[in-house]
């Protein structure tokens, strides 16, 4: 089956910044993306879970598939909005189909 | 003092701390006990729900007057002002960025509804009445002290504004929301809506408050195992000088404002009292700097269960004295 | 007329309905108010549970007759019939493809539980008695129409066949096994087994009902923000029209079936109510290509809050016109 | 004998096995009724909470006395020693492996709150009174038979030795600590505390109760579903028989104590019930070679459902003949 | 550690279809699969946010692991049940241990 | 933006292991890690699905982002837990923004 290059880039962020995520990446040409919910995690800022959460706002994935030209914009787009906060991004190479969907 | 120790003593054996009690303890000793996320999110929608409801009834057969409005207006004015106290204790109690302390602050210019929920508690057991709309009181204490904050940390050249996006999301928080919303139904349905669904909302509410606190002990309990590495004893210091001040000013705004001993008393919890729901979220987006481990552990691991065990019950006796009831 | 109206408007005032209009002003005011999708599932399958329970029990004490065998082919009938009127309304009235028009359709030949769980509490609430069994008249109702839609599609020429897998699912559909296993452990046990559930089932109902119609009106409330880029208005006043239309045939049949006021009103209620559980999930499967925007939106954005406020007294008053009481 | 099936026929007609029975049977039918994960474990929640609660309460107007503690030195030693007896059963019966065999009789050795509150259901309906301590009997027998489980694995040259860690979970297992906690909470608040929460914990309880075996109505019928491929005629034998043999040691360990009739049967109960929620997440951790289709399909699949109509009407019976009463 | 090529594809798709799809998946020799629940998302056919759900069905994404040769066979497999519905399908070379199991 | 080389390892694992793997995790001296939930899936030991759990552990996702060279050592750590407990291990390349994080 015909496939098409793109990037799947993968950002962990805390839920109360989902929606400036999203319209972020919205903003910056993306077509679509999906949130996770997460469990917990550990990182620089500590180690927590959802079920230790006071006011249980804890974090979301949001995951975005995108033609590759578009991914520079994009990072840029999502390290506005991640840069100060708690979270990571990372990028890896996918295929998908039906390519005029990205 | 001995009767604040008594009171305290009967307070500290009611299922609704004890239950609290049994979550700490559970936190500390590492069980895997826990309540759903979901779980606990739909028992503070029914706690929110049902105080709410009762306060707007008791409004609705009482009526408004200028008490109510003068009550409404304290709590705006202590909502505005306790953060610039507690930002000024801060700076000089610990050693604090400027950042932390402001967003500290916001959490005790604002107010723990389950703490005032227990306040409540409290007074009925004791059969003292109190003012329905202090409910309303509740809801006006929440959100004004992020401003406050936000305005600190601009004044420090922190260079924050407070984006309209914010401001939105601040006020219609869906804790508010749905606090104020029950109050406005309760108040236009009466006594015959209570009747209509009292068995859901006030029959079973201790039960639930039970269950909801074993929930907070198991998340103050977890905030405890890591207080070493986050607090010094300066910022434990604040946490619960802090509440004793506040209640002391809420004393005086309810004298002033004239209201009941039960109300006294309770603008004084919802002064002493701190945020552990609505503040911190709208933190993490307006003041992501600030450490979270800093407001969360004091509010919730050390204020909460103050106010909860010592607190309240000191704050009754110290607004008999004063009333001299 | 006039009585209409201030009936609409005591069913207004009542807690019920001004949970939902809370939920539906939150979502248009954008508050991030949500109940966790846990809890409203939950709370649905309670309602589910007891409305079935006291259908099954309320048999149990007046047991198997004739007009409950005409009824229950009276809601086959109507939920097979109903899709064709509505496909053929919505050919006239808008310009929807076939598939969306045979998909809307089918929502409005099944039934909604909740809009018949608040015609029994308004009907309760102006002691109104009705048959039991119309709980299994509801679950009769959920799942012909949408063998209606289906063959409207396949006649259109969209060469669609039921797959035996997908009847399977539609029959089994999780809500319909509850309702009817409900009422019929409600049917065995009798009066003996609800007193032992009642503290459970029966008087929190209405305060559960309250907070699950927190819920729809939320999430009605984000359907309405999308309103104007799905519908029309053609469209629009279909999702009113049609209801209408639905009570009257739902009224005819209540007489020539033999209802009693009560019962004759629900099953006005029944067929002017629009499914928006069972058949959307299952038009996901059968109808992939039919828009969801647009039929739940009509169904839960219009015509489930149109039932609820004013639908229903009009239904009543209508049927205290037809039968003279 | 007739009285038993007799008294088995009352049971299954009470709503809360017929709950159990409709969830077996739609998942039989491959129908998607689902309880959330959430709201099954915030039912459980509830039950252990409101179970402890209650027992604590009727300890504190009983206080303890020599019977108490040797009926908890009676548990400690049927948890112990049951998974001997069941190990050897299963060599016998089967031809399982050592370690599943040994992950077996870890399960029968522990407990099932819940067929434990199934029975007291039952003797609350035939007004048989029974010790409030027995729910601390039955925290203290949820655990040790784990241990034994690792003694015979280890025993086989299995080569197990029990991490600290591991004991440490199996002890604060939320379980263990939520039905502990609550019946000293219920201990210390007395009939006083009761009486503060009995709308939610006592009134409503058979209801819920209702809901919940509905959910493990369901999770049984789909290991049902899967048992042929699994399990064998000697396997089957086994979970029937064991039951019935553990059934017979409580009694007499009941008797030898100096219990009451419905203690006698709740020990009964204990002995014969098989744990499905502590044991299989520990098995998982310290017996992860053991296949955890086989003992979840034999406990939940089998001797539940046996024990819960069947089973407890039968032990029952059997207490009376033994006591002459 | 020894380590073999794999393919992970990962699909997003409605909750009602999830059934359909796992066993179009099964059938087409996979031998294991992940499901994974999704909070919400957007693409062509809109935004979503499984608290705004009617009848709460929502999406979920199911996660595949498979040597590289099945991969053709897989996604026609998964295309029948995919090309209708809502929904996005991607592909990124992986790397899985214990080679036997896929 | 700047982007560094990172590998992303995914282990789907027994709800009850997850403390042992994520301090095996830390241990081996990675930074951090995120925990998703897991709906359902199959695999060598047959089909679950979340709502037909009985006690109701079910599985988990971990993902791990780690610089590439650490991989082997946070694949030993893993294994020891994962070895003889249901469960997959997947890696995939991928790139991470603020590589000091890792
Ligand atoms: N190396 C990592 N791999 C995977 N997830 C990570 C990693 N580091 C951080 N995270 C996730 O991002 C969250 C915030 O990380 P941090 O900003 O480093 O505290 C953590 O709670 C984890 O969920
Ligand atoms: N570019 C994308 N990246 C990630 N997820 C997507 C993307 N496009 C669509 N999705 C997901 O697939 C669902 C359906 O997409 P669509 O069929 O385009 O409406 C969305 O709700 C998202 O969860
Ligand atoms: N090929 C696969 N692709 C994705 N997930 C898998 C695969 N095989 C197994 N899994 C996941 O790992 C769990 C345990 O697998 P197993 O140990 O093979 O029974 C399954 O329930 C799935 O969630
Ligand atoms: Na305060
Ligand atoms: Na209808
Ligand atoms: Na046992």
């Amino acid at each position: 089956m015909q496939t098409h290059n793109a990037k799947r880039v993968e950002i962990v962020i805390e839920a109360p910044l989902e929606k400036r995520l999203t319209d972020a990446l919205m903003q910056s040409g993306v077509t679509g993306y999906t949130v996770l919910p997460v469990l917990g995690g550990s990182g620089r800022s500590g180690q927590w879970s959802r079920e230790g959460q006071i006011g249980r706002a804890g974090m979301v994935t949001v995951v975005c598939l995108i033609k590759p030209e578009r991914l520079d914009t994009l990072l840029d787009a999502a390290f506005t909005v991640v840069s100060k906060h708690i979270g990571v991004v990372s990028i890896t190479d996918a295929q998908v189909l039906r390519a005029e969907r990205f | 003092m001995n009767e604040i120790f008594s009171l305290a003593g009967a307070n500290l054996l009611s299922p609704i701390i004890l239950s609290f009690a049994l979550g700490v303890g559970a936190a500390l000793a590492r069980s895997d006990l826990a309540i759903p996320e979901a779980v606990a999110k739909g028992m503070s929608i029914y706690l929110l729900f049902a105080i709410g409801f009762k306060g707007g009834v008791a409004v609705s057969s009482h009526g408004v007057d200028a008490t109510m409005i003068l009550s409404l207006f304290a709590g705006l004015v202590l909502s505005f002002g306790l953060p610039l106290l507690a930002f000024s204790l801060l700076r000089i109690m610990t050693g604090m960025t400027n950042t932390d302390a402001a967003a500290v602050a916001a959490h005790y210019g604002s107010i723990s509804i389950v703490t005032f929920v227990a306040g409540t508690s409290i007074l009925e057991g004791r059969m003292i009445e109190s003012e329905g709309y202090l409910v309303a009181v509740a809801a006006v204490m929440e959100a004004p002290a992020i401003l406050s904050a936000l305005w600190l940390v601009a004044r420090g050249g922190g260079g924050k504004r407070m984006e309209p996006e914010l401001l939105r999301e601040i006020m219609l928080n869906g804790s508010i929301v749905l606090l104020v919303g029950a109050f406005v139904i309760g108040a236009l349905t009466g006594e015959k809506g209570l009747a209509e669904i009292s068995p859901f909302i006030v029959t079973p509410f201790k039960g639930v408050l039970c269950l909801f606190l074993l929930d907070m002990g198991l998340i103050a309990g977890r905030g405890l195992r890591n207080i070493r590495g986050v607090l010094g004893a300066g910022a434990i210091g604040f946490a619960i000088l802090m509440p004793l001040l506040g209640s002391i000013i809420g004393l005086g705004a309810g004298l002033l404002v004239g209201l009941s001993l039960g109300g006294v008393v309770l603008l004084m919890v919802l002064s002493a009292s701190a945020s552990y729901i609505a503040v911190p979220a709208a933190m993490r987006v307006a003041l992501p700097e600030a450490n979270p481990a800093i407001y969360l552990t004091l509010s919730l691991g050390v204020t909460f269960p103050f106010n909860l065990t010592l607190g309240i019950p000191l704050y009754l006796a110290m607004a008999q004295v004063a009333m001299g009831v």
